[in-house]
Order: structure tokens, then C-alpha cells, then sequence
């Protein structure tokens, strides 16, 4: 009954003894983790990694370390492309990245395709896997659960499957054809959330997409975080918990770190600069002139935030999010 | 009667394939506004999900991400995307709607890429994304795509999302869950679904002013047709009213 | 590598496939649940029925509805003992059960043991199936998540596995041996929650044990809860609903509905008549009497309540739980 | 010297093993003092979780049940089992305290029936509930129990728990997770270690007053000991002041 296993590249091979080890060394002391996105990027990731990113493309994205990456000129980054897209753009843009599974790249929902990160591919200066976003986000799950594989029902009797280098197998109990995901654990997973302490205990508002699992599959997390909380308010509230501290490496204090993101609850995405970015990349050459603007001219994230208008801006981002310039449909 | 574009016309015509009590996973854009109006005219216990998390919210506008806060503004519950996916895997999820770059008459959709070499692609598009999770588990799914030939294809490039793949017991025999698969495609000029039997696209009905020899011209394999061939019914004025004041105010897509 | 397939008997056989049909039949229309307790457990549980329990054993648990099942006289149930304690207590003071998966049973942790449920195991009115707690757990988790399996690193090696209806299988990525745990979806599912509203919709505070899974695994799920919620107040914070309302048939409104149970920010256990339960045990004729004074012979779980001391002794537990009456240790 | 008690020894001797910036997942009584009295004296960083759910939590007394309240008070997260099992089969969980009702050579234990017919056995226990879970995933197993020949026996009825199973090499064959196994025994007597190349009990340590030929006598399968073998250093008076003042104040544990 089993086909014969994807084609594709495995660029991270399920060894979960491995990374029990790893996991047993990692210090669980509650210290202070606070530090600039400088130093958590320069601290954290290294040339070669694979990265998986938080949120959902454009949706409570951590923008902030993203640019830190560009910034640094990180190199030879693998990365996980589950609905990867503003998020993808500025690590293509910063051409960090060698090797990707696919599950949405190169497109930015609704708002077009990024001409960028076509021409990466289109190249083939970029390495690719095919997976659905489920399976990533199952792959993550795999790992998170302390398991080399998990069982699946999708990307069956298609080339996603083909080009990716999932297997299939034979449920024990009934029978069936099963697809089978190899566990993802990234070497680094940056994540932005809404509210955590100083040690890394975080929590989020609203969908938590596949952050959850990629917090506890991740070899090293760095968090960014719209607010800075007491310890206390944690454990006012345990239940609320997304992110343990002892998974977590790094804490990046930047409010509006999702910008030009939405951030649920606090701003909206800001569309005149999405689009203004797919624009630009019509032409390498326009484009080369952007990043050096917005990203390698600039010291840090928060001259980025005053560059697109600062507080003002962020301000209308945030009645939009809330609302308060339009009328409930409902 | 009221005057309508063609957007107009394929989003009644999806919405009017959405029962109350039932469950929809949807993207931004035309599904969204499908469900919506369905929603709001005959189906106000019909169930929207999006695939981030998002399930049962009010909608207070079109969302721009299928990810955005607007998914899950006063949602039943704000979850992952597993939550999303695994309820369609434990088969709660009755309707699914994707898009298509290139579509075969078995319902296979590429969003991958175009050209034979996947290594070096003449063009690469997004991918999957969750099209193919929605289209293996959900029970039915409905494309809605303009018409012609350069996404009606004999053979797709790269087969993303699963039709009926080779044809009847094909989904089966490969291992996605039995009695789900393509349910009807909305396009610009009819409604087109797949009879048991042949699991091979036919045409139900053509919208007003649409005729055969126009969907021939624009598909790039034999379309069947059903007899008799029935016309879609317009959008009736109540649907339009919806559509334009509650649904969509902006324009955002039916201004497309 | 991989050793016989344990010798239990699989209570439950995972056919993913007929509880996707069921799935797909079940109505999804947002109406009121509300019902007593006696009409939930006359019209979702059923002679032969499997049963999954919420909770902890003695902690938010639904007493209200187990109350329920034993007065109906519900007979040859199936039965998920993951550390089921004062739960288990009641139903095998019922003689409901006929078959136990057993992780945890027969037990009160440090309290004591149940001389009645040994009884039944002893004298082989039950027949049993051994898994460790979190077998059953992620048995649960394999039937939400649509699958007919899950691999685990547990039970190898052992008696547990050799009594279990387990199997092991090779990874298809490393080769090496991994415990296969066939799905539990059982047919009814009884939690107890903090506040849902009437359509279902539930919180929960505090830790959730394995009740996620329970109620996206069950066919038939009946809620028990302590407040009756606006749908308004559930929709404001949707990133807090724990079970949403298309899984649940019944909802129960059951103010202290988990005594003599913990329910956590609410009330502690009533460790006396817990004591009293285990004691009466030591005879069956005492039982009989026990169980003729405080659920056979009273109309419903309220009069149990006014019995054991009513909103005096409540506001007592209460104090116990919020720590009133004792100095706090840290 | 001040007096104690055998189990105050036991909670002193427990609490030992713990080092600062480790985890731990413990149970109620004994094993739960010996974590907070090592939290309090040297390991403040110690993070002690309860299998159902709690991690990290500012005990304001012992609790009574491993899912009461008390478990996840003011806790760091309050999650599911699957959370700790899952952090278990992750490797991020150093030590666990057990029971037992019959513990073999190789650190095996039967806490499911005694008998020799499952199917009817002459005494019911619990069964497992999280101790093989733990046993087989935590990378280090300490059991805490009276000693004796009723406990300590050649063969146990039941394998519920995995020690060392048969022996060097028997849990990787078996499908554990390498580098995982039983750690140390405290019992009223001594304290029993596993050296690596037998993975068979082997006392380190006897506490005060207690002979090598006591330790025979209470044990059902010859004993080895370690040379020269120690004396189980008393509990001291800074341990016996926070074990009776702070750790359990009601004497839950110590009182027994």
C-alpha cells in the first residue's frame, strides 16, 4: 500500500535522542533574559541555521529580529515556510536563506506575489522541499511531542508529496495509508508575543497559529514582546501561560516588534508599506535602494518605527485594529 | 433586474451551495464573502473557520489575511492552525473553498509552480499553503477561478491539492479519507460539477448570456455538459443588497 | 525489532474512518443545550456505553453527572481510568462498568485504596486492559487529532505493554522502536468546567488535564459547569474558550457540581467524606446503606448537597481552596 | 545531635539528590518534601511538575492529590498532562520520584496486581497512572520506600514500571530513550544505587545505626554494597528546621 518516500531533501533529520540531550544540557535557571535584538540575533543564530518563525506572515510576526537577521547579514539559513510571507520577503531580501520547506512562499495572501522571492527560487539560488502548511505545522508538533515522526492524512497521491521527504506507512491498527512527517525542530524559532517577563514566561492573545509547538520544538527561542510584565502577573493567571521560561534563550522588549504587521488586539497591518515593499521589488535595483532605507542604513528597529512615522502612525494602526474609524459590520 | 458583475454572480453562486448548520473553512476574497452572505440570508448557524485558528467569529469586515485579527474578532474560539486542521482531519468540516492556478478535469489543482523541471521552475507560485490539508479532509471542496485556458488545463504542472487525482477511487487508494473530494467549481461562466461515476468535470449550469461553445473555447480539455443544461439563476436583488450594503461595503472584492 | 502486539483486549478499535461519518451527521446549529443532569445521562449515555471521564479523580470532576449515571442504574459501561479515583469510586459503587482501559485505578493516591473497586477487579466482574496515564492521554489525542494512532516512547518493555492492546512499530525516518497507541474516541464524554454559555461554549481555569482531547475525541460530550455565562462573555476573550460548543450535546448548569472533588479557584476537596467513602468500602453492606442514603435515595445531586452540609460547608471548602484559613507558605 | 525520624532521614537523604536548575516531577507526600525542602536550602531553581498538568508553582502547602490546586499555585504554567509527558519525552525532565509495591533488583517495579493470573489477580493496585511514563522518560529515577523482603523480591509479579528491565542494554533494546533508568533507591535503611556496568542495586550509603546484615535481611535477592561503603550523612539541623517548619508544617508527610 505505501508509496515510495518524497523526493525532497530532509533538511532536518528527526533524531530525538539527539536532541533529548541537547535539551537535558539547557540551563533552566529563571535569570533575567532581557537583551537587545542585536545581541540576541548576534548570541543566537549562526550561519547555517534553520529558522522557524512565529505568527503568520503578516500577522503578529517578529519583525523586529527579522530585521536584526537582514541586519547582521546572517547567511545560509534554512527555513520553515508555513504561510511564510512578509516574514519570508525580508529574509529573501536579505538573501539569508539557501534552503526552505515550502508550504506558502513568494505570495503575500491577497496582495500579490513578492517579484524577490520568485526570482530566489525561479533561480534555484534557493533549495526547496514541499510540504502543506499542516504538515509543517505537524512537524513542529512531532517534535514539540518528543517524537522522530507523526501520522497524517494530507498531501496523499500528490507532488507535494512527491517533492517533499515525507514517507508513507501502514496504520498498525486498521490498515490504512498513513502519511508520515518527520518532527522539525528548528535550531532557532523567533517569536513575537504580546506580553512576558523578564525570565521568558509569555503570553499570547488571540490565534497562536503553530507557536505553541514551535516554542517547544526549537533548539534555542528568542522572543520579542509588546510588554515588559512582572513575574507576578504571570502567576496570577498559569493557564494563560503560552511559553514556558526555561525554553526560552532571549527577550527582546520592542513595542509595535510586529509592525508592519497586525498584532491582534493592539495595531493593525500597516497595507500602504506592504504594498510600497512588493513594489519595490519589481526591480532588484529599487529594491537594493529600500533595504538600504529602511533596514542596513538604519541602527536598530525602533529608527524604522520612527522613519514610518512613528507613534502617529502606529496610532492609526491602532484605532484600525480597534475599529474605531469604521463602523462594526455586525 | 438589477445589474450585476460577474464577481457578483460567483459569489451568489457559491454562497448558494453553503446549508445552514454546516461548517466552512475559507480564505480572504470571494469565499469569504460567499460564506458571509450565505450566512446572512439563509444559513446564520453556518460555521466559518480560517485555517490560522479563527473559528465562528463576527466578522466586522473582510479580512485582508486569513490570519488577520478580523478572523477571530469575537470568535467562538481564537486556537493554532491544528486546531483548525485536525477538526477537518476528525471530518467536522463540510465545505472548503480554494482558488486554482492551473486545474485539471479531475479537480487536481497546481499552486506550485509552472514548467516540468521542479528544481528550477519557470514560474514558482506560493505552494499548498493549507489548499491541500483542506482539499484531502474537508468533505467538499469548491474551486472558484475565472475560466479559461491557461488554467483549464489537460495536465497540471505540478498536482498541489488533490482532485479526484487519477480518477474514481483514486483519493482512496492513495489514503485520504473516503467520500470526500471536489464538489463543484465556480467560475466566471458556469457551475461545474463532478458526477459520481466519472469523478470528471461536467457542466450544471451556465450563467445568463454564457453559452457551451464559449465555456469549449476556454477550457483546455473536453468539458462535458450536463443535459438538460440548466442557466444559473441570477443574483437575485436581496442577495445583491447583501452583498454590496452588509458583505462587502468597501468594494474590496466585489470592486475587483 | 518490534515485539508482539500486547495481549488486551482494544476496548475501542480506531476506525478513523466511522468517526469522520459521525462527525460529518452531527448538527452544528448554535441552540441551547441547557438540560438537568437526569435528562443529559437519560438521553447520551446508553447501557454499554464507553465513557471518558474529565478531570482528575478528585479534582474537577463531574460528580453531578457520575451521580447521574449510578441513579440511572446505567449498566455495562466501558471505562477510560486514566488516574480515575473518587470518579471511578462512584461508578464501580454503581456496578456500571464492565471493561476498564486502566492506568490509574482502584486508587485514592495517598488516601488509600478502594476496597470496593478491588473487589471488582479481584473477583473478575471487570475485565481490564493496562496503559500508563499518558497512553490513555495521547490515546485521546490521536482520536482529536483524526488519527488512528499515535507513536509513543512509553510502556516498552514492560508488563503494562504486554497486558495493554498496544503495539510497537519501527520509525519509518530512524529505524527505531516506537510504541503505537490506537485512538480512544470514547462514546460519551462527562466534564466539568468553570463557565460555559448555553450553546456549550466553555472555559476552563486552571490546569485542563487531558479534557481538550477528551471532548474532541468523544462522540457525545455532556458539560456539567459551575456558572451559566453570557455568549457575549465568551466571545470576548476566544483565545480562552477550551471546548467550543459544535463538540457538546448536553449542558448541565451544577453549582458545586464537583464536589467532594477540588474544583481549583472555587473549592477544595471534602477530605472527610472522602475518608467516609474509603470506610464504608471495608463492608458491603455499609456501602449499600452509604449509597442508598446519598444517591440512591435522594431525587438529585442538589440534595446531596444540602445533605452534606449545603452552602455552609461549601463556604467552608471555599475557604480551604482560597487559602483563608491558613497562612500561606511562600 | 538533634533527633529525627526514619522519614525525616528518607526526605533529607531525597532532597540530596536534587541539584539547583534541574527538574523535577514529583508526587504528594515524600518525594514533593524532598523537592521543596531542596528548593529552599540549595536549589532555588529547582522547577518542580506534577503530572497532570502543574509546572513551576509557589506551594502554599503540600498538596493532597498530584491535580489539586496547590499543584499549580501561582504556578508558571498550568497546562495538561500531555504538556509534562510531552516535556518528558523531550528530555527536559531530570529526575522523578516513585513508589513501589515490589521492586526487583534491576530497579523494576509492580504497582499494577499481586498473582499470577492478570486476568484475575489476588490483589488489585492502581497500576501504573504516570509512574512508567516517567520511569521511562525522566533521565533519572529515584524510588523512595520502606525496605523490605515483601518489597524488595527476586522477581515482581508485574512489570509495570521499567527499571533496568533485564539488565545492561535491556531499555535501548526495548525502544526507551538511551541514557534514562533507575537512579537511586532511599529507603529506611540506606541509600541504593545502580552502577553502570551490573544496572543492578548496589548500597552506597546505610543511614545511622543500620548493619550491612539488616539490609540482607529486609531484602529478597542478594544485595551488593558498594566499598568502602558510607554512612548516610544525618539529617542536619538547618534541613530538619525547614523540613518541620516551612516544608510541611502540618506534618502531612513527617507525621506519618
Amino acid at each position: 500500500m505505501s508509496e515510495p518516500a518524497g523526493e525532497g531533501k530532509l533538511f532536518s533529520f528527526p533524531d530525538v535522542d539527539g536532541l533529548r540531550r541537547l535539551h537535558r544540557e539547557k540551563a533552566r535557571n529563571m535569570v533575567s533574559k532581557l537583551m537587545s535584538a542585536r545581541e540576541a540575533i548576534d548570541r543566537f543564530v549562526h550561519d547555517g541555521d534553520y529558522l522557524g518563525v512565529g505568527g503568520f506572515g503578516t500577522n503578529r510576526i517578529p519583525t523586529a529580529l527579522l530585521h536584526e537577521v537582514v541586519r547582521q547579514r546572517k547567511k545560509k539559513l534554512g527555513f520553515a515556510g508555513h504561510t511564510s510571507t512578509h516574514d519570508f520577503q525580508i529574509l529573501v531580501g536579505g538573501d539569508c536563506l539557501d534552503r526552505v520547506d515550502c508550504a506558502y512562499v513568494v505570495g503575500l495572501e491577497a496582495r500579490g506575489l513578492s517579484a524577490n522571492a520568485r526570482r530566489a527560487f525561479e533561480s534555484g539560488r534557493i533549495e526547496a522541499t514541499e510540504w502543506s502548511n499542516a504538515a509543517l505545522a505537524w512537524r513542529y508538533k512531532a517534535a514539540a511531542m518528543g517524537l522522530p515522526f507523526l501520522p497524517a492524512r494530507v498531501m496523499l497521491g500528490t507532488d507535494t508529496y512527491r517533492y517533499s521527504a515525507a514517507k508513507t506507512i501502514a496504520c498498525p491498527f486498521t490498515g490504512e495509508t498513513l502519511l508520515a512527517l518527520p518532527a522539525l525542530a528548528p535550531d532557532v524559532a523567533l517569536i513575537h508575543v504580546h506580553r512576558c517577563d523578564e525570565f521568558g514566561n509569555a503570553q499570547i492573545d488571540g490565534i497562536t497559529v503553530a507557536d505553541l509547538d514551535l516554542a517547544r520544538a526549537a533548539k534555542r527561542v528568542i522572543l520579542s514582546t509588546e510588554y515588559l510584565v512582572p513575574n507576578d502577573q504571570i502567576r496570577e493567571r498559569p493557564h494563560c501561560t503560552a511559553i514556558p521560561y526555561f525554553l526560552v534563550d532571549g527577550v527582546v522588549v520592542q513595542r509595535y516588534g510586529g509592525y508592519p504587521g497586525n498584532m491582534p488586539y493592539e495595531y493593525f497591518s500597516d497595507e500602504e508599506h506592504l504594498k510600497e515593499w512588493l513594489k519595490v521589488e519589481q526591480d532588484p535595483g529599487e529594491l537594493e535602494a529600500f533595504l538600504q532605507k529602511y533596514l542596513y542604513g538604519l541602527p536598530d528597529f525602533q529608527s524604522y518605527l520612527e522613519l514610518k512615522g512613528g507613534e502617529e502612525r502606529m496610532l492609526q494602526l491602532r484605532a484600525e485594529e480597534l475599529l474605531e474609524n469604521r463602523r462594526e459590520g455586525v | 433586474m438589477a445589474e450585476y458583475t460577474q464577481m457578483e454572480m460567483m459569489i451568489c453562486a457559491a454562497a448558494r451551495q453553503l446549508e445552514d448548520g454546516r461548517t466552512v473553512v475559507v480564505g480572504t476574497g470571494a469565499p469569504c464573502a460567499a460564506a458571509m452572505l450565505a450566512q446572512r440570508l439563509w444559513a446564520p448557524n453556518l460555521m466559518i473557520l480560517f485555517e490560522a485558528g479563527g473559528i465562528g467569529p463576527l466578522l466586522p469586515t473582510m479580512p485582508i489575511s486569513v490570519g488577520d485579527s478580523r478572523t477571530f474578532h469575537r470568535a467562538i474560539l481564537a486556537g493554532s492552525m491544528n486546531e483548525i486542521m485536525e477538526m477537518c482531519q476528525r471530518g467536522l468540516v463540510d465545505y472548503t473553498f480554494l482558488g486554482a492556478g492551473q486545474i485539471d478535469m479531475h479537480g487536481n489543482i497546481n499552486s506550485t509552480m509552472v514548467g516540468q523541471d521542479y528544481r528550477k521552475p519557470k514560474v514558482r507560485f506560493p505552494g499548498s499553503g493549507g489548499a491541500n490539508d483542506l482539499a484531502s479532509l474537508c468533505w467538499r471542496t469548491i474551486v472558484m477561478t475565472p475560466q479559461d485556458t491557461r488554467r483549464f488545463v489537460p495536465k497540471v504542472d505540478f498536482v498541489t491539492t488533490p482532485g479526484y487525482l487519477a480518477g474514481k477511487g483514486a483519493r482512496e487508494a492513495a489514503g485520504l479519507p473516503p467520500g470526500t473530494g471536489p464538489y463543484k467549481v465556480i467560475t466566471d461562466l458556469g457551475i461545474i460539477g463532478y458526477p459520481q461515476e466519472s469523478c470528471r468535470m461536467e457542466v450544471e449550469s451556465l450563467h445568463a448570456g454564457v453559452t457551451a461553445d464559449t465555456v469549449r473555447e476556454r477550457t483546455g480539455f473536453p468539458m462535458l455538459f450536463k443535459e438538460p443544461l440548466a442557466e444559473t439563476p441570477p443574483p437575485t436583488g436581496e442577495e445583491l443588497r447583501v452583498l454590496r450594503e452588509e458583505v462587502d461595503p468597501y468594494r474590496y472584492v466585489i470592486g475587483r
